[in-house]
């Protein structure tokens, strides 16, 4: 097949990274579409639980917002918000984390709330909703964000969630169980965790991609594997799929 | 024991200028007409809270009733900005709003502690971040027989939490299914509460696990059917995703959100 | 995933000598025949965990599995005294048996602490009690914000919980309803965990709040219908308040029980 | 009506304390006899509470335990253990607490655990159950039981539940919210505590008792009101309910 855009290409990329989790604590946007499209292709069982309280949720079309009709009227079970945060995220119990964010640092760590200074930002963004705990909590995290010099930061103007905070045995010192962000998937490649420095070091190129591309749009000095390869192409049934996904659904939105 | 009341009289009687303001319901069960009584009848220098304050504060925040946003995450879901709210944090519009801003998990165990007739709760969470920084309401605590250190969370008490469910019956008592969020602790957690609901029936169905708030911890009930519209009542609606979508023009700009503002909350009684 | 075993080999599995093993059920659904296979199999050095060790635990104590038990009320409900519970403690016999004991706030929140990921739990008991003076698993901690001293209690994590539910489905979800205790803690708090079911169905009734346990935090599942008498499963039996009544007699003599354990235990693979 | 027993003037004084309350928390035995008869008699709207997590049980027959499936069936809502325990008993929603025990001290503290020495006890008790936490939380406690110098003693041999610890000022210095045991009912006359030292003082006598009798059957130097009164004989309605209660039970067992 062709065509298919560098969004596709990176949620395609995503979804493959949940080959094996048996469960994924879902964000809405390309999380949630990332998460839907493993079921749809290589993982029909994946449970997908939504901080809503939904746990197993089977959606036929993509939600709007974490908490949809959908969602609840799919779901294995639904159970309240305390419930979910403390006896089925805090102890690890889900695989599987997947988050975005609007700025990552070279730690992977996460800012989603503001841009500028806290007192006086230029955007006011979200905030942290689930994601600092998701981040902490899972066995392993899966970061996909579309990728600039603007997202890709030397310095995060805010440290919303922690992802390997300033390197090797942060985490530890942190007191955070999980592994952290095992993957970065992007729209110009895949990063993972540097295994002594804990860097994100790009590992995989998408293709159409170079390296001075991510380079370019990276705003740190970036490491590359000296085993980088080449992302396997979206196959036909991937991009059916993920097609056939956002035309199920009534909104093609994606925050 | 809870007291049928009309919704202007319900927030006439709990909701006072200055109260801190809880209203409760994670995307689903939102209490949206219970906030536009209290932007019609002009309550200024609330505290609101709500972990994710969706389109409901950023119409408050908006109509300038509010002074301070506890929260968790300030977003319009799937859609994007909260522009009201942006626009109070980034411009001071209508006036600036103070934060304190958690993360879902420790917002959720602020109002469980509450519930729970304690001072603070426990979470793995904060640990090495900013938001912890710039809240008074985050410390530490170590475990006694561990050593571990772990989070606590001051109990958040709200004067009076707001919510919409599916029914009440002749006596006052709630009932909600579904997603049902965080509303039964935000409730317990305050001084007053107020419930807007789909229907008043004779009984309830025998469903012994579903979540019942009995009328002794309930302040008023107002029937207020579709009171949760643009969110949904399973059972009852479907939530209006257009009206989420085309919220992001309407409050994108100052004299467009006024505009609205006037026509569908001030000249009316109900929005729908 | 749940596994689908016969009682013995769920047992044989997960049950092994030295155990911290929690049977729990709070009057209804308690897993009887789980602990009569745990008997048969003579497992010994246990530490049994239950808020109500009721007779399933005196009959576990009276035939020697236990060395050690985690309660907190220990009687015959309605009744009177566990003969077998009293004979070990007052006299040793058939040895002796150490306790950690709680109030049922305490051991409930040991058992939510677990559940939970956290080491410790924080609730308003304990202060000026001998029995806090009893106990390792029972320390103060001093809120950060506002000083105040309260009980902590230590994560009580089992090697295998036990419980009895109504159904499960084929792919091994187990649901439960009526009084459900502190079932989700205990299973949720242990590292294994084997539940014995009334029925096994094809799919469960769309009562999306009814407590659901899911097969992925469940290891074994056995269908033993009626495997929580003399208890009851509420829409599947009664409770025999006779039986509770007929027990007063048949545990106060060692040699009238260990007939009752001869002929109603070890001679037979289930009791009625 | 002329005959009736002392144990039968003990629960129908108990019953009487609960008017005026919204809810009680209930144990089994005697509270929970005092409890559905005060439904019957005067107050049909009160609340019942079972730590089983039955609210609102309105039982038709006295249940042998507090698990009964009348329990459940007949609530108006049943929750889990945890938060019947921690949203709804420790903030003090539950307005009365009514409790028994073994053994009682001058200062309502109870002794549920054991007769003699804890290592090695001459009598096992069932130990504290929900008693310790009912009487740091209920606004109000009551506490029913038979009288005699084995059960009101000088010193408990262990201490299981506070009423006032060593008196006035203990509670706040440990930090119980409610008042404590506003009432002490035997089967001989009716306690309460003195608005000074916080002794349970001997405020009424039941019919048929002398101040001597519960002297002889009070394990410490009795103090006794200046205001002693007698306490009102039973009717004949509250007698005829009381009795109609125990004959639709299937058993009579009280512990």
């Amino acid at each position: 097949m062709s065509g298919f855009s560098t969004d596709e290409t990176m949620t395609i990329a995503a979804s493959r990274e949940l080959a094996g989790a048996r469960s994924c604590f879902v964000g809405i946007g390309l999380p949630s579409i990332a998460a839907n499209l493993a079921r749809a292709l290589h993982a029909p069982g994946l449970v997908l639980v939504y901080e809503s309280g939904t746990v197993g949720a089977k959606p036929t079309r993509l939600p709007l917002s974490i908490g949809d009709g959908e969602l609840a009227t799919t779901a294995d079970f639904v159970i309240s918000v305390p419930e979910i945060f403390n006896y089925w995220l805090q102890p690890g119990r889900i695989d599987v984390g997947m988050l975005g964010a609007a700025q990552i640092d070279r730690f992977a760590n996460l800012n989603t709330t503001v841009i500028g200074s806290y007192e006086r930002p230029s955007v006011r963004l979200p905030g942290a909703g689930g994601a600092p705990e998701i981040a902490t909590a899972c066995p392993r995290a899966i970061i996909v964000m579309r990728q600039s010099k603007r997202t890709f930061v030397d310095k995060l103007d805010f440290l919303t969630t922690i992802g390997f905070g300033d390197g090797n045995g942060a985490r530890s010192r942190l007191g955070m169980p999980g592994f952290g962000p095992r993957v970065l998937i992007s729209d110009l490649g895949i990063f993972r965790p540097d295994p002594e420095t804990f860097e994100m070091t790009l590992t995989s190129l998408h293709s159409g991609a170079t390296v001075a591309d991510v380079r370019d749009a990276t705003g740190w000095d970036l490491a590359v594997s000296k085993d980088l390869v080449e992302t396997p192409e979206p196959t036909e049934e991937e991009l059916l799929l993920l097609r056939r996904l956002h035309a199920a659904s009534n909104t093609n939105a994606v925050n | 024991m809870a007291e049928f009341l009309s919704l202007k009289s319900a927030v006439e009687t709990h909701v006072h200028d200055g109260d801190v303001v809880a209203l409760e319901g994670f995307t689903h069960l939102i209490p949206f007409a219970a906030g536009h009584e209290i932007i019609r009848q002009r309550r200024r220098n609330l505290t609101l809270v709500r972990l994710t304050p969706d389109l409901i504060c950023d119409q408050l925040i908006g109509a300038g009733c509010a002074t301070k946003m506890i929260f968790s995450w300030g977003g319009n879901p799937g859609v994007g900005s909260l522009h009201r709210f942006r626009d109070a944090v980034e411009h001071g519009w209508p006036h600036a709003l103070e934060l304190d801003e958690h993360t879902h998990a420790g917002l959720t165990n602020r109002f469980v502690a509450a519930a729970s007739g304690l001072p603070f709760a426990v979470l793995r969470a904060y640990a090495g971040t900013d938001t912890s920084q710039h809240s008074s309401t985050v410390a530490r605590v170590t475990c006694p027989f561990t050593g571990e250190d772990l989070a606590a969370v001051a109990a958040l008490r709200p004067d009076v939490t707001i919510i919409h469910a599916q029914q009440a019956d002749r006596a006052g008592n709630v009932r909600l299914w579904g997603i049902t969020g965080v509303q039964k602790e935000s409730v317990l957690a305050a001084s007053r509460s107020i419930v807007t609901v789909e229907e008043i029936v004779d009984g309830f169905d025998d469903d012994r696990n579903a979540m019942i708030l009995p009328s002794w911890v309930v302040s008023a009930i107002a029937h207020v059917p579709g009171g949760c519209h643009p969110s949904y009542a399973a059972g009852y609606s479907d939530r209006d995703n257009d009206y989420y979508e085309a919220w992001d023009d309407l409050s994108r700009e100052r004299d467009v959100f006024e505009d609205w503002l006037e026509h569908h909350v001030y000249e009316n009684g109900s929005v729908r």
